[in-house]
C-alpha cells in the first residue's frame, strides 16, 4: 500500500540548504515523489543594472554573481570585452589570470569539502578546509586587496602586478594544502559512512546529462571527458599540462572523486604557471573609463568554474554601456530543472548532500 | 514576582550578562554576505569562543545576521522569520547593502533601507565585511546587550503598525499568519 | 561493499593525529591581525592635494561619492572648493575612485574596522574623519592609473624644415588624435573657471569625444568668435589647471578647439555649422574704436542681439595685435582672414585705414553712437633705456613684426640680438631665424622664468636660435655710420627675494660681455597710444590710470556711455582676455542700452 | 574545421529557407539568422544528426528601437570543438516564440525566465509563472523601457542626510558665471 503523499517545504530557512533557494517536495514516507524548485530570492537583477553602467562600473558587479568563487565571472566578462574591442591582454597578465583562477578554484574546492561534509554531518571536515581556505584568502587580500570580492582582473590584463615574493607564499601554501588534501582524504573517502550515504545517491546518467546540458565536475561524474579548459581554451590553458579526471556512476560518490583530484591538479596548474611565469606588462590600459566606447559587435565566452563551464554573452551596441549581459552560470543547469529531476525518488536526508554535491549556488541562478 | 526597582536591576544585569554570551545565529544566508559565515565560525576565527554559533530554526535563534541585501521576495521570508523568534531577538545588518542599497541603489527587486522594514541593532561596515569584522560586529551587540540597549524587539512592538506599512509597500500579496511572539 | 567496513571505520580516526598542534586560531579580540598592504579598506582623502575635480564621483557606479563644501576650504582657480564624501552605506570598495582619480589624493587604506548602531553615521569624509589615515595608505594610484597622463603629440614640421618658409608649423590633429586625446579629458570643469572667456571646455571636448565635431563648434562659437585664432595662439591658461596636469601632460585643449574649427573650412560653412539667431535690428547703433579680437568680439555679439556695429580700424587689416604682432608659421593670414569675412557677413561693418583722431574724431564716432567701445590695445613699445638705442638697426620687435606681417621688407643683416623673455621676443627671433639670420635671445633671468610659452621655447630652441639667459644689456656699439655692430651685456646672478617674490636678476660687476649683432631688436613691453583723445573734453571723461583704462566690472569706463577692453584694460594682454572683455561688455552694453 | 563549417552551412541552407549566414572573425562559431517556425526543427536536425549535443545558452537582446527581440540559441558540439549561433528576432509586440523545451529539457529554465523578464509566451510552456520574482506587477523588467531606477526611487526608501551634495561643473558656473547653451548639456558630465 502507497503511503499518503504530503508536501514539504525545504528553504529557503533551512540549515541543509544551500544557500536561499527552496524547494517544494513531495513526499510518501520520506521517499520524495517529485520536486519543485522555488528560486529568486537572491535577484539582484545585475544584468539589468550592468546596462546601466559603463563599461568599466559593470566590471565591479561580475564578482558578486556568485560568491564561493568569484573569478571566473570577472574573467569572462574581462574576456568577452577584450574579444569585443580586439584588445590585446599581456602574456604576463594571462599566466596571473589562470593563477588566480585556479586559487579561486582551489578555495572553492575548500568551501566544498566542508559544505559536502557539513551536509552527511561530517562537521570536522568544515572546521578543517575552511579554515585551511583562510590561506588562500589570506594570498588573495595580499593580491588583490579582498578576501571575497577581489575585482582583479579587468579588461586588458590584471588590476596590479604581483607583489614582491609572491610566488613563493603561494608554493609554501600549496605544499601545505598538498599534505592537507591527504589528510582529508582519510577523515573522507577513507571514511564508511561518507561512502554509505554517497554512493548510488543522487544518479545523473548520461542521458539525463545530455538533456540538461550538464556541465562541470557533474558530467565528469557520468563518465564524459569534458572540460573548457581543454576543449575550448582561453589564456594559456593549452600550453599547460593538466589532467581532466573523471569518474563512472553519475552519483555523488563519483562526483567527489572527481573534486578529489581537480582539486590535486589545480594545484599541478598553479605549480607550472609560477614556473612559467614570464616578466613584463600585466595591464594594457584601457582608455579613459568616462569616455570609454566599444565598437558594435557580441562575445560569447565560456569559462570552467568549479561548478562547470559559465558562458557569458555581452553585447555592445557601439555605445559606452553594454547592450546586453547575460551570464548562465552552472548552477542554472544543475539546480533547477535538473535538480527537480535527480530527486524523484530520493530521501529527504539526502536533499542537502545532493544539492551539494551539484554545487547549488542560488546567486548564479538568479542573479 | 519582583516589584522592587533594585532587584529588577540586578535581574536585568544578570540576565543581560548571560543573554550576551549565549548569542544563537539562525542559519539562514539571506544574501552574499553569508560567505564570510562559514569562515566566522569556522577554526581560523573560530566565534564559538564568543558565545556565538548556529541555530536552526527561528524558535531557538537569538539573533538575525541580513547578510546583505534583501530582494523583496526574501524580505518576505525574513519577516515571518523575524517574528517566528522569540524574545530576546537582535538584528545584525551586514555591509553598505542594508544601510542604504549599496552596490544595488537602483535595483527594482531590492530594498535599499533595512531599518525601515525591521528593526536593526548593529550595522557592520564593508562589502563584504571580514570576519574580524563579523566579530566586531558581534562584539558590539554583546556590549549592547550587557548595557541593555539593544532593544529593537521592543521598538517593532511599540511601533509595529509604521513597520506594517512600510513591508506591505513593497509585499503586494500578504499572506501571513499572525505570530504571537 | 561489504557488511563491514573495518578499513573505513578505522581510518577516519587518524584525524586524530592533529591532537594537540598549535591552532591556527586568530585570538581575537587580544590579537588584531593586520590588513595586507593591499587591502581596500576605507577612504583617505588628502585634502590638500584634492582640487576636488569630483571624478571619483562620476566614476562610482553606486553613487556612493557625493561632493560637498567643508569648512575652510574655498574654491580657487583650479580647485572646485568641495571634496568627496563617502556614503558607506553604498560603496563596495571597488577603488575605481582611486584609480581614476587625477591627483592621486584618494587612497584606500588598511582600516576597515566599523560597527555602529546608528545606520546614520555611515556618511564618511575621507582625510577629515581619519586625519591618521594618512600613514595607514594601502590601495594607492601610485603604482597604476586609468588617467591617460601622456598627451598624443601634435605632428609639426621638423626644426630645419621650418625656418625655410613661414608654413605653419603646428600641422593639427587628425580625426583619430583628436578623437583620443578628447576622451582623456575628464570633464570636471576646472578649466571653465581659469579661461577669461569661460568658454564651455568640457562640453566642446566631449562632443569631440563623441564624434560630433559641428556641434563642438557651435558650441565653441557661443561664446567666442575667433576660436581659430585661440586654437592656433591661445595662451591657454585652462591646460594651466588641468586636472590631469597635476601627475601628467594636460589635455591639449587648445589643439582640440584648433581641431574642431578645421571643420569650417570658409566662412559660408562656418555659418552653415554655427547657425547663429540674429535678432531683428533694434536700430541702436555701437561705435567700436579698433578692430582686435576685444571690439571683433563685442562686435560680433552685439550684431547677434540686433545691433547696428560700426569697427574703426586704423590699419588695413582687422585683427589688431592678432594680425600684426603674430607671426604667421603660428597663425595664417588666410585663417585669421576667414573669420573676419565670418564676422562681416553677420553684419559687422569695419571701416578700415580710419585712424581715431585722425580721419575721423573721436567726439563724432561718440555723438553718432549710442555707446562706445574702445579697444585700442597697445601698440607702442617700451623702449630699452640703455645707450646708443637709437643706432641704425636698434628696433623694436612689435614694429618689426608689424612690418613684416604688412608684406615689408626689413634689413636685418645675418646676425640678430633679441632682448626680452616674452612671446614677442620669441616671435621677432623666429621670424629673423626665418630671413636667414643667426638669432640670439638675451634675457635677464632664467630660462624657466620666461614668460613665453615653453611650447614656443623649445620651439625656437629646435630652430637653432641661442637663448643667454641672465644677460643684462648696458650698451649698443655703433660704428661710425651710426650702424648697430655689437652689443655689450653684463652675467647676472640670481639673488632670492626678500619679500618672497621671484628671485631677482643682479648684474656681476666685471663680466662684460660684447656680442657682435647687424640688428637689435627689443622686446620688453608695449604701451597704450590714447592720442586721439587727448586735449579732447573726454580726456577727463574717461579715466586712465598708469597707462590703461578704468573699467568696472561691467567693462564700463568713469564715461558710462564707453566701454573698453582688450590690452588698453586688463593685465593679462592677451587674445583671449581681450575677447572676454569684448562679450562681458557686449552682456553689459545691451543691458545698459535696454536699461535706457 | 572548415570542412565541417562548410559542410553545415550549406546544409542548413538547403534545409531551411531563409537561412542566412553571418561572418564572424576570431571565434571559432558559425551564426546563422533563421525564422523563428524553423528554430524547433533546425535545432533538433543539429542535436540529432551533427552532433551538437550541448545547449550552451539560450539569450534574449531586447533591440527597442527596432521593436523586436532577438533570440539567440548557442549550441556546442563536444567532437567538432565548434560553437553554433541561431539567432531569430521576433516582434516585440506580439512576442512569441516555439517551445524547444521537449529538445533539451533544460531550454524550460531559460524560457521560464524570458517569459517573466521580457514576457515572450512559449507555445506550450509549463511551469510556475513566477520565476525570479513574486507577485511582480510592473512590466517584464528585462524591456529596456523598463526604467529600473525610477522604479527603484519610486517603490523603496531612500536614507536622507546626502542632500547637501553639489556638482563640481555647477559649482564653477555658478562661481564664474559662464552661461551655457541649452544644446550643449547633453555634453557636460
Amino acid at each position: 500500500m502507497r503511503e499518503k503523499a504530503t508536501t514539504l517545504y525545504l528553504g529557503p530557512q533551512h540549515p541543509g540548504i544551500t544557500g536561499n533557494m527552496m524547494i517544494r517536495l513531495k513526499v510518501e514516507g520520506d521517499t520524495i515523489v517529485k520536486a519543485t524548485t522555488e528560486v529568486g530570492y537572491l535577484h539582484r537583477a545585475f544584468e539589468k543594472l550592468q546596462e546601466q553602467r559603463n563599461w568599466l562600473q559593470s566590471f565591479t558587479l561580475m564578482c558578486r554573481f556568485c560568491v564561493p568563487e568569484t573569478d571566473p565571472m570577472e574573467e569572462s566578462y574581462a574576456r568577452a570585452v577584450e574579444a569585443i574591442e580586439g584588445r590585446e591582454v599581456p602574456e604576463r597578465a594571462k599566466y596571473i589570470r589562470v593563477m588566480v583562477l585556479e586559487l579561486a578554484r582551489l578555495a572553492s574546492f575548500m568551501l566544498w569539502y566542508g559544505g559536502q561534509n557539513g551536509s552527511l554531518g561530517l562537521y570536522t571536515m568544515g572546521q578543517w578546509s575552511v579554515g585551511d581556505r583562510n590561506y588562500i584568502l589570506d594570498l588573495f587580500e595580499e593580491l588583490t586587496g579582498g578576501r571575497v570580492y577581489h575585482m582583479y582582473i579587468w579588461p586588458g590584463g590584471v588590476r596590479r602586478d604581483l607583489p614582491k615574493g609572491f610566488e613563493k607564499r603561494v608554493i609554501k601554501v600549496l605544499n601545505y594544502l598538498e599534505k592537507r588534501l591527504d589528510d582529508y582524504d582519510d577523515l573522507m573517502f577513507d571514511n564508511a559512512i561518507f561512502k554509505k550515504r554517497t554512493q548510488g545517491v543522487g544518479l545523473v546518467d548520461k542521458k539525463t546529462a545530455i538533456e540538461h546540458g550538464v556541465v562541470g565536475a557533474v558530467l565528469r561524474g557520468c563518465g564524459i571527458k569534458s572540460d573548457i579548459r581543454i576543449d575550448d581554451p582561453y589564456e594559456i590553458y593549452d600550453q599547460l599540462d593538466f589532467e581532466v579526471p573523471t569518474a563512472e556512476g553519475g552519483d555523488i560518490w563519483a562526483r567527489a572523486l572527481v573534486r578529489r583530484q581537480e582539486a590535486r591538479q589545480s594545484i599541478r596548474i598553479i605549480r607550472q604557471v609560477i614556473d612559467q611565469m614570464p616578466g613584463g606588462a600585466f595591464y594594457n590600459q584601457i582608455p579613459n573609463p568616462l569616455k570609454w566606447t566599444l565598437p558594435k559587435g557580441d562575445a560569447y565566452v565560456r569559462t570552467e568554474s568549479v561548478r562547470g563551464e559559465i558562458g557569458l554573452y555581452l553585447v555592445s551596441d557601439g555605445g559606452n554601456k553594454p547592450r546586453r549581459v547575460h551570464l548562465r552560470g552552472a548552477a542554472y543547469v544543475h539546480a533547477v530543472s535538473l535538480l527537480e529531476d535527480v530527486l524523484i525518488g530520493e530521501n529527504v536526508a539526502d536533499v542537502s548532500a545532493i544539492m551539494n554535491s551539484l554545487g547549488t549556488c542560488p546567486p548564479e541562478i538568479e542573479r | 514576582m519582583i516589584n522592587d526597582k533594585n532587584s529588577q536591576k540586578i535581574v536585568d544585569i544578570i540576565q543581560n550578562w548571560a543573554r550576551k554570551h549565549s548569542i544563537w545565529v539562525l542559519a539562514y544566508g539571506t544574501g552574499c554576505g553569508a560567505i564570510e559565515i562559514p569562515p566566522t565560525m569556522t577554526s581560523r576565527y573560530d566565534a564559538e569562543r564568543l558565545g556565538v554559533r548556529g541555530a536552526a530554526t527561528p524558535r531557538q535563534a537569538d539573533v538575525l545576521l541580513i547578510t546583505g541585501y534583501l530582494t523583496t521576495k526574501t524580505l518576505k521570508r525574513v519577516i515571518r522569520v523575524y517574528e517566528q523568534m522569540q524574545d530576546p531577538k537582535y538584528v545584525i545588518g551586514f555591509g553598505s547593502c542594508t544601510i542604504n542599497g549599496g552596490m544595488y541603489y537602483d535595483s527594482y527587486n531590492t530594498i535599499k533601507v533595512l531599518d525601515k522594514y525591521l528593526p536593526v541593532d548593529v550595522y557592520i561596515n564593508g562589502c563584504m565585511p571580514r570576519p574580524e569584522a563579523v566579530l566586531a560586529g558581534f562584539g558590539k551587540l554583546q556590549q549592547l546587550i550587557a548595557e541593555g540597549k539593544a532593544n529593537g524587539a521592543a521598538e517593532y512592538k511599540a511601533n509595529l503598525e509604521k513597520y506594517r506599512e512600510n513591508q506591505k509597500r513593497v509585499i503586494p500579496n500578504w499572506i501571513m499568519p499572525e505570530y504571537n511572539w | 561493499m561489504s557488511f563491514f567496513d573495518l578499513k573505513g571505520t578505522l581510518k577516519p580516526l587518524t584525524a586524530l593525529k592533529q591532537f594537540g598542534k598549535k591552532p591556527h586560531t586568530i585570538e581575537y579580540p587580544k590579537v588584531k591581525k593586520e590588513a595586507a598592504d593591499r587591502y581596500r579598506g576605507f577612504h583617505f582623502n588628502d585634502l590638500e592635494a584634492c582640487i576636488g575635480c569630483g571624478n571619483c564621483s562620476t566614476i562610482c557606479q553606486n553613487a556612493a561619492i557625493d561632493m560637498i563644501h567643508i569648512e575652510g576650504i574655498e574654491g580657487i582657480n583650479g580647485d572646485s572648493g568641495l571634496r568627496p564624501r563617502i556614503d558607506h552605506g553604498r560603496c563596495c570598495w571597488c577603488a575605481l575612485c582611486v584609480e581614476v582619480c587625477p591627483t592621486g589624493s584618494l587612497s584606500l587604506t588598511k582600516d576597515y574596522l566599523y560597527v555602529s548602531d546608528d545606520p546614520d553615521s555611515f556618511l564618511w569624509v575621507p582625510g577629515i574623519d581619519n586625519p591618521e589615515g594618512k600613514n595607514n595608505l594601502s590601495f594607492t594610484s601610485d603604482e597604476q592609473s586609468l588617467n591617460d597622463f601622456k598627451r598624443i603629440s601634435m605632428p609639426e614640421l621638423e626644426g630645419m624644415e621650418r625656418v625655410k618658409s613661414f608654413a605653419e608649423v603646428v600641422l593639427g590633429y587628425n580625426e583619430e588624435q583628436a578623437r583620443e586625446e578628447a576622451s582623456r579629458c575628464i570633464s570636471c570643469g576646472l578649466c571653465t573657471e581659469a579661461c577669461p572667456e569661460h568658454m564651455h571646455i568640457p562640453e566642446y571636448i566631449n562632443a569631440i569625444a563623441t564624434g560630433n565635431d559641428k556641434d563642438a563648434l557651435r558650441i565653441i562659437y557661443d561664446n567666442n568668435p575667433l576660436p581659430e585664432m585661440c586654437g592656433k595662439v591661445c595662451t591657454r591658461r585652462c591646460e594651466d589647471v588641468c586636472a590631469i596636469a597635476v601627475r601628467g601632460e594636460p589635455v591639449a585643449i587648445r589643439w582640440l578647439k584648433r581641431y574642431a574649427t578645421e571643420t569650417a573650412i570658409s566662412s559660408d560653412i562656418t555659418r552653415e555649422i554655427v547657425n547663429p539667431v540674429i535678432k531683428e535690428p533694434n536700430g541702436k547703433k555701437v561705435g567700436i574704436v579698433g578692430a582686435g579680437p576685444s571690439g571683433l568680439t563685442a562686435g560680433y555679439y552685439l550684431a547677434l542681439r540686433g545691433y547696428d556695429v560700426t569697427i574703426y580700424e586704423s590699419n588695413a587689416k582687422a585683427g589688431g595685435a592678432t594680425m600684426y604682432g603674430i607671426p604667421k608659421y603660428r597663425f595664417p593670414i588666410e585663417s585669421l582672414d576667414k573669420q573676419i569675412e565670418y564676422i562681416e557677413k553677420i553684419g559687422v561693418k569695419i571701416h578700415y585705414n580710419t585712424t581715431v583722431g585722425k580721419d575721423i574724431t573721436f567726439d563724432k564716432i561718440y555723438k553718432e553712437s549710442d555707446v562706445v567701445f574702445m579697444g585700442v590695445g597697445f601698440p607702442k613699445a617700451w623702449t630699452l633705456g640703455i645707450d646708443g638705442e637709437d643706432a641704425k638697426g636698434s628696433m623694436q620687435a612689435v614694429n618689426y613684426l608689424h612690418e613684416i606681417n604688412d608684406g615689408e621688407e626689413v634689413e636685418i643683416g645675418n646676425k640678430v640680438a633679441v632682448i626680452g623673455g616674452g612671446n614677442v621676443a620669441i616671435d621677432a627671433a623666429r621670424v629673423s631665424k626665418r630671413y636667414g639670420a643667426d638669432v640670439t635671445i638675451l634675457y635677464r633671468r632664467r630660462v624657466q622664468d620666461m614668460p613665453a610659452d615653453w611650447e614656443e621655447i623649445e620651439g625656437a630652441e629646435d630652430e637653432g636660435i641661442h637663448i643667454v639667459p641672465q644677460a643684462i644689456p648696458i650698451k649698443v656699439i655703433a660704428d661710425k655710420n651710426g650702424k648697430v655692430t655689437g652689443i655689450e651685456y653684463l652675467m647676472a646672478e640670481m639673488v632670492p627675494d626678500e619679500r618672497g617674490g621671484r628671485p631677482k636678476p643682479v648684474a656681476i660687476e666685471g663680466s662684460n660681455k660684447v656680442l657682435e649683432i647687424t640688428a637689435l631688436m627689443g622686446a620688453i613691453g608695449q604701451q597704450a597710444d590714447y592720442s586721439f583723445i587727448e586735449g579732447t573734453e573726454y580726456e577727463g571723461k574717461i579715466k586712465v590710470e598708469r597707462g590703461r583704462i578704468v573699467v568696472n566690472e561691467d567693462q564700463q569706463t568713469s564715461d558710462p556711455k564707453v566701454f573698453a577692453g582688450g590690452d588698453a584694460v586688463n593685465r593679462t594682454a592677451d587674445a583671449i582676455s581681450a575677447i572676454a572683455d569684448g562679450f562681458r561688455a557686449c552682456k553689459a552694453i545691451d543691458k545698459y542700452l535696454i536699461e535706457k | 574545421m572548415n570542412d565541417i563549417k562548410a559542410k553545415l552551412t550549406e546544409h542548413i541552407k538547403a534545409n531551411f529557407p531563409g537561412a542566412a549566414e553571418k561572418d564572424f572573425k576570431g571565434e571559432n562559431r558559425i551564426d546563422f539568422s533563421i525564422d523563428k517556425e524553423f528554430i524547433p526543427s533546425v535545432l533538433t536536425y543539429l542535436k540529432n544528426t551533427a552532433g551538437f549535443i550541448h545547449l550552451s545558452h539560450i539569450t534574449c537582446v531586447d533591440w527597442l528601437e527596432e521593436g523586436e527581440f532577438e533570440m539567440i540559441f548557442i549550441i556546442w558540439s563536444p567532437t567538432d570543438k565548434l560553437k553554433v549561433f541561431i539567432r531569430t528576432r521576433i516582434d516585440r509586440e506580439k512576442a512569441v516564440m516555439p517551445n524547444i523545451d521537449m529538445i533539451w529539457r533544460q531550454a524550460n529554465t531559460y524560457e521560464r525566465e524570458f517569459r517573466e523578464m521580457f514576457g515572450i509566451q512559449f507555445i506550450g510552456l509549463k511551469g510556475a509563472k513566477d520565476f525570479l520574482l513574486e507577485d511582480w506587477e510592473g512590466p517584464p523588467p528585462m524591456r529596456r523601457d523598463f526604467d529600473t531606477a525610477a522604479y527603484a526611487k519610486d517603490a523603496f526608501f531612500e536614507r536622507p542626510g546626502r542632500e547637501d551634495a553639489l556638482d563640481v561643473r555647477e559649482e564653477i558656473i555658478k562661481r564664474s558665471r559662464e552661461e551655457i547653451p541649452g544644446f550643449a548639456k547633453k555634453y557636460s558630465r
